[in-house]
């Protein structure tokens, strides 16, 4: 198992680290017990994510993928970041050893779980635009 | 990148160059097959029996008890497989064993359970440690095999062999331990501990890769695993590494000559570290502070993960683990740290530091100096941080 | 003493200058485990990963299909017991070898014959070699693998693999091939054979001794012989032998790329000796003269013993063998040579010569001058021998 | 396994090779399916073993013991001749691996097989004063 350069300049410099004190959405995903927590805040204007931060308890590949799945969509609309795949955090990480590649999975989650939490405070059912949001279960491990 | 500080010795060490010096000739020059009449496969065959005799003395063995392996993993398949099947003969189908053994043990043992076997996983408390009063509470009249590492491999906690020992004898068992992480690092007499079967990896004490050792106590049954050749008195087939079982004994007589003033001066600066580390707050010692190896250094910080923590580390030139290096590669958190008690979310927090005789005071210092602002800036990074 | 010839390269071989050079930094400088993520680690992993792939490609397989062991031993351990008790699941109990395996093939047959299995040993007849028709003919429902070396160490002949994995193939029953002898000295390629599984020891082909490898075609089920830890994507455990590996997988793409060359100068340099010593009177060569290893020579000189033979020739400064090197010490004579059919008194006498790329015209010179007198001189001493 | 110097010696030297064709008694044991043969030709002058010669089929250790057996009862009386035991021709060779003490075995017993041909052909039984000489089924060997 090797990280690519890139995994590891976003994990030795991460960007958009930290909180959003008047966040507009903020979502959590993953489990304390498996060894990785994301939690995502966005600041929306319009329907454009104008800010992004994340914290992340977990793995080099879980900062790295939080790291750059906020750099893929800062400044994007919503409806683009909700069609950010985990697979196209990886590519643009050149990337991840096979069993990280939950990680990327977790971080597209997190976007998700941050934009539904952004419609039902608007009082939106997030479930028809956002979808299902799987939990832990999804990944392969036992907790 | 200023320094750098190998500190993952429990997971390999480097090879000494004394013992890449005793290796050298046997690829060359003295390439012989052991087995062979002649001139250069008689040069081979002597220093192989020569390096039986020191391996031998190191354990208080006697040479013929002596087989040579291809490592920890190996010695330990053996030993619990093959008297496991021996036993069973006897209708003995039960094995006792700790919950945080090496995998090398705990798949075996899961194997066999596969097989039909019955297995006793001990517990090993909040510190770390097996207590004799529960093993020999265990023990069966169809106890085939007790199995107890000599030393843990994370958190370095050195088990009360002796006293397993004694029950063992007492109770006509035999009495296995992958001594491993010990072998080398601490006083190991297998005559006065009562030790049946003992298996050891060269590599943790500045021997090469892939070579080992295994003593089985002569008149003690245990089964071929490798079948074949009639080397190793016909119980280990295969032609010998030679250069390899050479530089093993080299590296072992070395420890083994130094093992007082190096467990004295290495616990010394482990207990520094360990003191250090411990003003981070919100941080743990795993295991017996007493009784652990003289180089383990194992720790808990609340709020962050092991991985990110050792990466930060390697950035900095500090090698170091965070669990043990063959489940690196595993999501799951260290069954060691589990098994002691810890909780999920701080087991994945751990960092392992095992120290070797090449480490130094200033290595100490170094990762003193390091180690703390990372510890704070991945915190601050970390949801489950809240100050 | 004038020259020294070394000539037992079926025993084993030279380690080479390059494959040692490999080898070294390895031990001192990329000492890290390859399982440990930071750069020590890394810096072992990367190379174990190449090496794989070189491994890979010489035999025509796929880089996830090999695992490295610890030789030839474990291979054919490992193969045999893992398919036989895979297969015993499904109530398949019967095995197919030959006469003349290697006894780390016919050793672990007889483990399992002693836990229920069948074994059928197929002739070898007297050229030394496997009949297909034959082999088809001992395929029952129930055969859970066949077994049959790719070439045979005593003699050299070489088994007619494409045709018994063909045969196999079409039986659906898993073929192992114990190919320690013919890896580096014939072409080989697994997918076109039809080879399911097949074990290689580096020590035959100027790589070091006690490492070796085997190739698992993906999707072929065959539990662990060694449990433990994740190495080998968890199907062969122990921390990795990095610098063997690598000196492995520089050995075996050297003797990849000069195999035709090695080949053809190999065998006229055989045939040269063999037609030479065939002048001695009452001499014969043993196993099939055109499907034999490049440098396998294999005679028998009636009224002598192999011993004498060999320790006369050694005084002269030549290293050669009789029988094989991992059953000197046996009082029996050859297995390999009873199984072509040879009486117990002639195969007594037998004396292997294998040759490798090392050896030169000047060495078989030295060998057909040395050896005659040699024989006569113990033919004089012999109470067997009257002119 | 590895020789001593003086095995190696009588192998590469050995003492008394050949025949005595006019010899007072001879004496063959071993069988070749094991691999060792010896037979042993003495000349008996009065009680004493005049000359002795031999010709042995087999390993390095089986010409060297023949070879230090000869040495060790040449110009011996019969009846020293006849106590000579393995061990003393072992001993002699400075020691033997352990899977080649039959070889010694061997030439004690060849030198008592030539010793009965002698009785035998002056019409004396040699049982009683020889002995039992044990066959191939004494060593190992499965023939
Ligand atoms: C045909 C054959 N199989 C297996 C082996 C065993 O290999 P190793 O000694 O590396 O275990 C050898 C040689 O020793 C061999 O010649
Ligand atoms: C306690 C213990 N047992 C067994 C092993 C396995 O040894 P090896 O990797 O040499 O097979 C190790 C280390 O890897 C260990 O620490
Ligand atoms: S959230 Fe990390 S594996 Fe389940
Ligand atoms: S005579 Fe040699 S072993 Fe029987």
């Amino acid at each position: 198992m090797a990280y690519s350069e890139k995994v590891m300049d976003h994990f030795a410099n991460p960007r958009n680290v930290g909180e959003i004190p008047d966040a507009d959405g903020v979502g959590e995903v993953g489990n304390p017990k498996c060894g990785d927590i994301m939690r995502m805040y966005i600041k929306v204007n319009g329907d454009v994510i104008s800010d992004v931060k994340f914290k992340t308890f977990g793995c080099g590949a879980a900062i790295a993928t939080s790291s750059m799945a906020t750099e893929l969509i800062k400044g994007k609309k919503i409806e683009d970041a909700l069609k950010l795949t985990n697979k196209a955090v990886m590519e643009a990480l050149d990337g991840l050893p096979p069993v990280k590649v939950h990680c990327s999975v977790l971080a597209e989650q997190a976007i998700k779980a941050a934009v539904s939490d952004y419609y039902k405070r608007k009082g939106i059912d997030p479930l028809p635009i956002v979808g299902e949001i799987p939990g832990c279960e999804s990944c392969a491990c036992e907790v | 990148m200023g320094r750098f500080v190998y500190a993952d010795n429990a997971a390999t060490t480097p090879v000494s160059k004394a013992v890449l010096e005793a290796m050298e000739p046997f690829y060359t020059q003295y390439y012989g097959n052991p087995s062979s009449l002649y001139s250069v496969g008689r040069a081979a065959k002597k220093p192989l029996e020569l390096a039986r005799e020191k391996v031998a003395q190191c354990l208080g063995a006697k040479p013929n008890e002596i087989y040579f392996t291809s490592g920890g993993s190996e010695g330990d398949n053996w030993a619990i497989k093959g008297v496991a099947h021996e036993q069973s003969k006897k209708g003995k189908k039960h094995i006792i064993t700790s919950k945080f053994e090496h995998h090398a043990v705990l798949h075996s043992c899961e194997a066999l359970e596969r097989e039909g076997f019955e297995v006793t996983y001990l517990d090993v408390h909040e510190n770390g440690l097996v207590r004799p009063e529960e093993l020999e509470a265990a023990i069966r009249e169809d106890t085939a095999l007790v199995t107890i590492m000599y030393a843990n491999n994370e958190i370095g906690t050195i088990q009360p062999i002796p006293e397993i020992g004694a029950i063992c004898k007492k109770h006509g068992v035999i009495f296995h331990t992958d001594a491993v992480q010990a072998v080398g690092h601490v006083h190991i007499n297998v005559k006065e501990q009562n030790i049946d079967i003992l298996s050891l990896s060269a590599h943790k004490f500045h021997g090469p890769k892939g070579i080992g050792a295994i003593y089985i106590r002569s008149g003690i049954r245990c089964p071929n695993l490798i079948d074949g050749g009639a080397q190793e008195r016909g119980r280990r087939a295969g032609t010998e590494n030679v250069a390899s079982i050479v530089g093993m004994s080299v590296a072992l007589e070395e420890a083994c000559k130094n093992i007082d003033a190096n467990a004295q001066r290495l616990s010394k600066m482990r207990d520094r570290l360990i003191d250090g580390l411990l003003k981070i707050e919100r941080s743990r010692v795993n295991g017996d502070r007493v009784k652990r190896l003289p180089g383990n250094v194992n720790m808990c910080f609340e709020g962050i993960e092991g991985e990110s923590l050792l990466l930060s580390l390697d950035l900095q030139g500090i090698c170091v683990s965070s669990g043990s290096a063959c489940t690196s590669g595993s999501l799951d958190p260290s069954h060691v740290l589990l098994a002691i008690g810890l909780p999920h979310e701080i087991a994945h927090g751990s960092l392992r530091i095992t120290l070797s005789d090449q480490n130094t005071e200033e290595d100490i210092d170094y990762i003193l100096e390091v180690l703390p602002p990372i510890i704070e800036r991945l915190r601050s990074m970390s949801p489950l941080w809240e100050e």
